[in-house]
């Protein structure tokens, strides 16, 4: 029942999918669940049923304006991907229906090679010229924002088609991590497609037989899809992805026996569940995990002073919140976005919790007693709650915090929400820098006034430097900038909490689950 | 008073004593976490902790204020306006007040939760969006019974012979209508304001209104019951003291109307 | 004769205890027997006719004491079942209202005959039906109880009553409230359908007892029997009236005519009433009275037609009368109840107009102890709330409040009618002191000639909105002319009264 | 002749509220500071991607000319486009709305039978212990708010006893009444809060009846039993309980909210709280005026039945 209406896993689900890897043959991210270790034969059939949050009517197979999980989960599922983000994988990236992309030496032009022998349901091949409406989609069939970086960062019109599987894309100028931006979420279908329908012709792992918006949708093993050829899966012969918008709701499928898999249970009902012997409790590792953030507005006076910043930075005790609020499902976060990421910079040392020094530099900053409004929202899991403990952990420097807890949705659908004082936030699993530089620039709303040209030019020169080295240091340097100026705290990373019947194996986690690769037993 | 009515007003004393006094009865803080989440009751929280672990017994002591608060805030605002309008439109003319009441009824065809959905993520944010919602919600059924006691009160002899005399609309208005309606009024208000506690809590539980760090038993309720299955006093105490008290309230309303001669 | 019915030592008061409502009655009825029960409202009377059906009101107790009826008792489970409707019938005070209004007449009339009638013949309904003189036609059974009139709806209960041929009809009442033309036909039709039954009549009218031929009385006061019947107190008719004053009439109303949604309910009533003098507007129900009562008072506004208050036209709608012109003229009405704020006190009733007068505050408790006295109210009823005072006193603290006003008019809309005949008549003789003494013209709005005889200098018959017959008193009761007119007089005469001696 | 003019009568009057009330909806929409773009945009949106994403939802039109839109698309049967996930609303809508009618009309079904029922059992025996037992059981479960009720049916039949599904879900591609037992708990749900009203309403009904005078003559007549309770006392308690059956019709098929969000039922009071959520303002709008058109075509069903049963208003209407 709980929290019926403030379960919006809504855009945090959409953002999420930046980051989503598609899944591939050979894994060698992503949780491995105890299930799929023990089990050795991967032969399985049967049909597996899987609850997500959903979005009820407003569900759609056009997934580039259909921002829930299931629209992408589902999306996933039909289509075939360029790639996965894999910090693992010797070029940041696992590919899908692309071979391999070679990046030219002054960073300012890339060539895709689109693996041989991936077929549509209607038997046809997938060309280059597939890939590159595939891209250019975003713009112009309109999308979400957070489709639209490959078309961002290339110059799509400029694109050449070589061959039948070769695409060459020119940058708008160098960088470095174009991989990345390419792989992160671009799913593929034919050339010329203006609708997304039931029948339209797909190159996943699975084919659609029947979707109903806000019920579900079922699946069938798609028999030519060229995973197969490579040794993997699909194991399953059927898939149901259902629409369960409550969290409960979903936990009680699953416990009912209506589901073998319930995505996003939260924390709670995780406990409860792990006190059942019949299922497991899985959660994703990391990179996928979302950020929890608390913005801290420059154009609020105190917060221009670092001093300021340092101590509501100081003030939070992460390690309670993960234990509390999270039940230890949860990493503790230094302040700074994408842990996990291979541009993440895990030199730097963790900022502990001291109440006493947050409290010290807020009396010479002579800001202690400060009045602050904190607002916040119920957007992901755990969000709520963080805000609670955190707004707790303030009072006891002596800042007089208020909480304003928005309902459900309400946290960003206001224009106002840029020019709150200090406002809660999230962020889905994104490589650092690209991420840096679409929300964090000067100017960029979501900065809250964060205006450093010093770090924009160490990100600018991380992402087009050519020397690996020199890459690395530049990140490092902007990271550490950020760490110990900026506006943002982030106490700790939330991963994906999944429920499952101990039947099902070889589910992965990254960040949603996927089942190409799952049995059921 | 009959047994019922005062073990009615017994419990509602208790309940409205709870929620006025609570702050005073616990030094420890509604708001600051006590210890790990959903912890069993012990001698240190006698109800355990909530799922951000919180002491569930200073949030119960604390949080019933804002439900008796908005309730009855709402029946009041509904009250006071269902009597001005039901007056007015009871005395106007037969059209114009017809089309008052018709009007307001307006009102009365949209379910109660379309209109809270709708004002309480309007609104800015807060409780003040559902005292206004509930208000809203009770404003039809008040001025119609009021319309309706008026009436039948402004067609009595009374009220003719004291026109006749050349008594002003005022006078009659004070010492003729408003005391003779005030008995069905007053049953009427006992029972909007049980289903005003209804709508408050069903408010709390959708997480309408004010932030959630304040405590509202309807809140709780809506919190903790995903932790139902580790540990159920998060859940079952704000959720007792609701229930006992929208009873009681009910009870109450039940033998207020009976003693004042109104059918419910 | 066999005996059919006994009760002796009855006792029966309140379940939560306390004085008893009826204390030690008994009483033996052989068949074919009349039996009237009498007394004051409160008596007893019905409380022990309705122990003859196995009966308590809510709230009663048998306390002590036995029935039986046929040989059977009624406060026995078994017994009851074969009692009620077969061997007893009742008839209550308002017959028409025991109909149920969502099922048709005939549907009702038929289960009666078929749970209850020993030989349910076909043809039982249609002898039923003309032994209450109704038509049989299967339109009339058709009908739901609103869509016939009172006086159809009163022989339909009576045809159910009459359905299990029983031989005991327990009678309540049967005429009260029931205007003269009413009550005429129902007493004749009740005497017919009592022929040959044991009949136990309940009623404080001592002519409709004499009407049924009681063999016996059974007097009721307070619960108990007593030896003799009370004597309906001996009329007196006043002393004439004084001439009419001369000059222009108190008040005049000239041609006056009103509707009800544009239904016309009076044409062209002209009327004048001197300073001191009463004229009686006499008419059947619904003859457009209580109209003509609230246009005069300015309530209803007229369709046409003037009215004028010593000699100057007074607007017809009271807000636009000045403050002295709307005192000038007041109205006592019939529903005293009704007419009394029941959350004010006596005190505050008068205090009120009084107020409204401009008195200054300390003059006012005076003035009220003296209107008190005005209408021989004891000033221990001051603080009292209109629910705690009689009938009587009721209508004397509306005329008091009405005093309280100094009008040089009262219209008084039928203001005996729902008093006990006693009361009544002394609220009259109230109204002949205070045109005396005061100079108060008065309208009698009554469709009591017995009330006219007495005070009236001239009579005004209304029928169906029209003024049919007018004249002088004791000329227009001595000679009617109009059948309206002859048929008040018969029933007055019933009642015991004659046209006064010329 | 009367009928005709009667009816047309309250048509027209239910058009007009109708108006009034579309009025009212759009207004209190547009009212919803934020709006889609916010929310579909997220955090992270660019000014500039925002203004683009308005653009496309055509959020920067002035607000009266999409009311007139809105208006005359509705008057046609269409209610526009959601702007979340792009479907037809009158789609949606019609897709959702017949499990809903389903759902409240089985609670209904439920509910009226057994509310009769206690309702006469108790208003016939006003006082007694029976009318005792049957109020105090009605007054608690009304007094139980629906989300309370909720949590208690499915703690007790569908965890512990596990006798029926927590969730409804319908198969794919199919509708509700295809697997009952999900249906369940639902529509017991939503029955229980209609139940304690009624029953409510019923009982004092019938004990008013029972007091009247023509019960009383009907008892002194020898009519006992059943007979007294359904052909004498019954029809005429039922006349004003008609209405306001209709009048929990329209309340149950909007406060079916909770109990669809709970259940995940897929029903229109599901849809809206999406919507409601999701800032999807042409969906909010297309289903709450549905919602409100749909609750006062009932009460208007609700004064045609009750001057039907009331033969004093029948005849003359």
């Amino acid at each position: 029942m709980s929290h019926s209406i403030h379960r919006r896993d809504f855009l945090a689900v959409a953002a999420g999918l930046l980051a989503a890897p598609v899944l591939s043959a050979c894994s060698s991210s992503g949780g491995q669940s105890a299930a799929q270790q023990a089990s050795a034969s991967p032969k399985s059939g049967g049909t597996l049923r899987a609850a997500f949050p959903g979005g009820g009517a407003a569900e759609t197979l056009d997934f580039l304006n259909g921002p829930t999980a299931l629209d992408y989960v589902r999306a996933r599922a039909m289509h075939g991907a360029l790639g996965a983000i894999d910090p693992g994988a010797p070029d940041g990236v696992r590919y899908g229906v692309l071979e391999r992309i070679d990046i030219s030496d002054d960073l300012s032009s890339y060539t895709l090679k689109v693996r041989r022998g991936v077929k549509f349901t209607d038997g046809s091949a997938l060309t280059a010229r597939d890939v590159l409406y595939s891209l250019n989609a975003p713009v112009t069939l309109g999308s979400l924002p957070f489709l639209k970086p490959p078309s961002q960062n290339f110059d799509l019109a400029k694109a050449r088609v070589e061959d039948d599987l070769t695409l060459v894309l020119p940058t708008k100028r160098p960088i470095a991590d174009g991989r990345l931006i390419l792989c992160q979420s671009t799913l593929v279908f034919k050339d010329g497609t203006t609708a997304f329908t039931a029948g339209m012709p797909t190159c996943g792992p699975f084919k659609l037989t029947e979707f109903q918006p806000g019920q579900g949708a079922a699946f069938v093993r798609h028999d030519e899809y060229y995973g197969l050829a490579l040794g993997g899966g699909p194991y399953v012969d059927g898939l149901e992805l259902r629409s369960i918008a409550d969290a409960t709701a979903r936990v009680n499928a699953l416990t009912g026996g209506q589901a073998d898999f319930a995505a996003d249970i939260g924390p709670v009902a995780s406990r409860t569940l792990a006190a059942n012997g019949r299922f497991a409790v899985e959660t994703s590792e990391l990179p996928y995990a979302t950020s929890l953030s608390f913005g801290l507005n420059l154009a609020h006076a105190p917060f221009r002073d670092v001093r300021v910043r340092r101590a509501f930075k100081l003030a939070v005790d992460r390690e309670a919140i993960v234990k509390t609020v999270l039940f230890g499902h949860g990493f503790v976060g230094n302040d700074l976005p994408s842990l996990g990421f291979p541009d993440y910079a895990k030199e730097i040392e963790q900022r502990p919790y001291d109440p006493g020094q947050a409290r010290s530099l807020l009396r010479d900053a002579g800001a202690d007693g400060m009045k602050i409004t904190l607002t916040t929202g119920s957007e992901v899991a755990g969000l709520a709650e963080t805000s609670t403990l955190y707004a707790e952990n303030l009072k006891a420097i002596g800042v007089d915090v208020t909480l304003d807890q928005r309902p459900p949705g309400r946290l960003f659908a206001d224009e106002g929400y840029f020019k709150l004082p200090f406002a809660a936030s999230f962020s889905p699993p994104t490589p650092p820098l690209s991420q840096y530089e679409s929300t964090r620039t000067a100017g960029a709303p979501s900065a809250f006034g964060f205006d450093r040209p010093d770090i924009d030019e160490l990100v600018a020169k991380a992402r087009g430097a050519r020397d690996a080295g020199e890459r690395r240091e530049a990140a490092v340097r902007a990271q550490r900038l950020m760490w110990e100026e900026g506006n943002q705290v982030i106490p700790v990373f939330v991963p994906s909490i999944n429920g499952q019947a101990k039947t099902l194996g070889g589910v992965r986690y990254e960040p949603f689950a996927s089942f190409s690769e799952a049995r059921l037993v | 008073m009959t047994r019922r009515a005062l073990f009615a007003a017994l419990c509602a004393g208790v309940i409205v004593l709870i929620a006025l006094a609570g702050p005073l009865l616990t030094d420890r803080s509604p708001t600051a976490q006590a210890g790990n989440a959903l912890l069993a009751p012990s001698p240190e929280h006698p109800l355990g902790t909530d799922v951000v672990g919180r002491d569930v017994l200073a949030r119960v002591l604390h949080g019933g204020l804002a439900v008796v608060a908005l309730s009855a805030g709402a029946t009041v605002l509904a009250g006071a306006a269902g009597l001005a309008l039901g007056v007015l439109t009871g005395l106007a003319g037969r059209r114009t007040g017809e089309l008052a009441v018709r009007a307001v009824d307006v009102l009365g065809v949209v379910p109660p939760l379309l209109v809270m959905l709708l004002l309480a993520t309007g609104f800015p944010a807060g409780d003040l969006a559902v005292l206004v919602a509930v208000a809203l919600v009770s404003l039809p059924f008040s001025v119609r019974v009021v319309r309706a006691a008026t009436q039948q009160v402004a067609g009595s002899g009374f009220v003719d012979i004291a026109r006749a005399r050349g008594d002003g609309q005022w006078r009659i208005l004070r010492h003729d209508i408003v005391p003779n309606i005030l008995r069905p009024v007053l049953a009427e208000t006992g029972l909007r304001l049980s289903a005003s506690i209804h709508l408050t809590a069903t408010a709390g539980f959708l997480g309408l209104g004010a932030g959630a760090p304040a405590p509202n038993w309807g809140r709780m309720v809506g919190e903790n019951a995903v932790g139902f299955a580790l540990t159920p006093w998060p859940f079952l105490a704000p959720a007792l003291l609701l229930v006992v008290f929208a009873v009681s309230v009910n009870l109450l309303a039940d033998e207020l109307g009976r003693a004042l001669g109104v059918r419910s | 004769m066999s005996e059919l019915a006994r009760v002796s030592g009855l006792v029966i008061g309140p379940a939560s205890g306390g004085a008893p409502t009826v204390d030690g009655v008994g009483f033996t009825l052989d068949s074919g027997e009349v039996l009237g029960l009498m007394g004051r409202s409160g008596s007893g009377k019905t409380t022990t006719a309705l122990t003859l059906l196995g009966h308590i009101r809510p709230g009663l107790r048998l306390r002590e004491g036995s029935v039986r009826v046929a040989g059977l008792d009624p406060f026995a489970p078994a017994d009851v079942r074969r009692l009620r409707g077969r061997v007893v019938s009742f008839l209550g005070q308002d017959p028409a209202a025991a109909l149920n209004p969502a099922r048709r007449i005939g549907g009702q009339i038929r289960e009666a005959v078929r749970l209850r009638a020993a030989s349910a013949g076909p043809d039982q309904v249609d002898r039923l039906l003309d032994a209450v003189r109704l038509p049989a036609g299967r339109d009339f059974l058709r009908r739901f109880p609103h869509q016939i009139s009172g006086g159809q709806a009163r022989r339909v209960a009576f045809a159910i009553a009459l359905a299990g041929a029983p031989e005991l009809l327990i009678l309540d009442e049967p005429t009260a409230g029931l205007d003269t033309v009413l009550a005429r036909e129902t007493r004749d039709l009740l005497r017919e359908l009592a022929e040959g039954r044991g009949v136990v009549l309940v009623s404080h009218d001592e002519h409709l007892v004499r009407a049924l031929a009681a063999d016996r009385v059974l007097v009721l006061d307070a619960g108990r029997p007593v030896s003799a019947p009370p004597r309906a107190a001996r009329v007196t008719p006043s002393p004439p009236p004084g001439p009419p004053s001369e000059g222009p009439a108190a008040l005049r109303a000239e041609r006056l005519s009103a509707a009800h949604d544009r239904r016309p309910v009076l044409r062209e009533v002209s009327l004048a009433v001197g300073r001191g003098e009463c004229v009686a507007v006499v008419g059947p129900s619904g003859s457009g009275k209580t109209t003509l009562a609230r246009c005069l008072v300015g309530l209803h506004r007229p369709a046409g037609g003037e009215i004028s208050l010593e000699g100057t036209r007074l607007a017809p709608d009271v807000r636009r009368r000045t403050p002295d012109q709307r005192r000038a003229v007041q109205l006592v009405a019939q529903d005293s109840m009704g007419a009394l704020n029941p959350r004010e006190t006596v005190t505050a009733a008068l205090t009120r107009p009084l107020r409204a007068r401009g008195l200054p505050r300390t003059r006012v408790p005076g003035l009220v102890a003296e209107l008190l006295g005005r209408v021989h109210l004891p000033a221990s009823l001051a603080d009292r709330r209109p629910p705690a005072l009689s009938g009587g006193e009721r209508q004397r603290v509306n005329l008091a409040r009405a005093l309280a006003c100094a009008p040089r008019v009262l219209v008084c809309d039928e203001v005996t009618s729902a008093l006990d005949a006693e009361i009544g008549e002394a609220v009259l003789g109230l109204l002949d002191e205070l045109r005396r003494d005061l100079g108060l013209g008065v309208v009698l709005i009554t469709h009591d000639l017995a009330a006219v005889a007495r005070s009236a200098s001239r009579v005004l018959v209304v029928h169906e909105g029209e003024i049919v017959e007018r004249g002088p008193t004791a000329s227009v009761l001595s000679g009617p002319r109009h059948h309206v007119t002859r048929m008040l007089v018969e029933h007055a005469a019933d009642q015991g009264f004659g046209a006064p001696a010329p | 002749m009367r009928w005709v003019a009667f009816l047309a009568r309250r048509i027209a009057g239910a058009a007009a509220v109708l108006a009034i009330l579309s009025g009212l909806i759009f207004a209190a929409t547009e009212a919803l500071p934020g709006d889609a773009a916010g929310v579909l945009a997220g955090a992270d949106a660019s000014a500039a991607e925002r203004a683009q994403l308005r653009a496309d939802l055509e959020l920067d039109r002035p607000p009266l000319e999409r009311y007139g839109d809105w208006i005359a698309g509705a008057v046609a049967g269409d209610l526009g486009v959601s702007l979340v996930g792009r479907r037809d609303v009158d789609a949606v809508l019609f897709d959702r709305l017949p499990n809903s009618l389903l759902l409240t009309a089985l609670a209904l079904g439920a509910a009226v039978p057994a509310a009769i029922a206690l309702g006469l059992a108790a208003g016939l025996r006003e006082g007694r212990p029976a009318d005792r037992m049957v109020s105090s059981a009605a007054l608690v479960l009304v007094s139980l708010p629906e989300f309370l009720t909720v949590t208690l049916l499915i703690a007790v039949f569908g965890t512990w006893l596990g006798l029926l599904p927590e969730v409804s879900l319908t198969p794919l591609g199919g509708r509700p009444w295809d697997t009952p037992q999900a249906m369940v708990l639902p529509v017991l749900s939503l029955a229980v809060v209609g139940l304690a009203v009624m029953t409510r309403l019923v009982r004092s009904s019938v004990a008013e009846a029972a007091a009247s005078p023509y019960a009383e003559a009907a008892r002194l007549a020898g009519v006992r039993g059943v007979r007294l309770a359904l052909r004498h006392i019954l029809p005429n308690a039922l006349g004003p309980v008609v209405q306001v059956f209709a009048v929990m019709f329209g309340g149950l098929l909007g406060g079916a909210v909770v109990v669809e969000t709970i259940f995940n039922y897929p029903g229109v009071g599901f849809e809206l709280q999406q919507a409601v959520a999701n800032r999807d303002v042409p969906m909010v709008q297309g289903l709450a005026l549905a919602l409100a058109a749909l609750a006062l075509a009932v009460l208007l069903l609700g004064d045609i039945v009750g001057t039907l049963v009331n033969p004093r208003l029948r005849s003359a209407p």
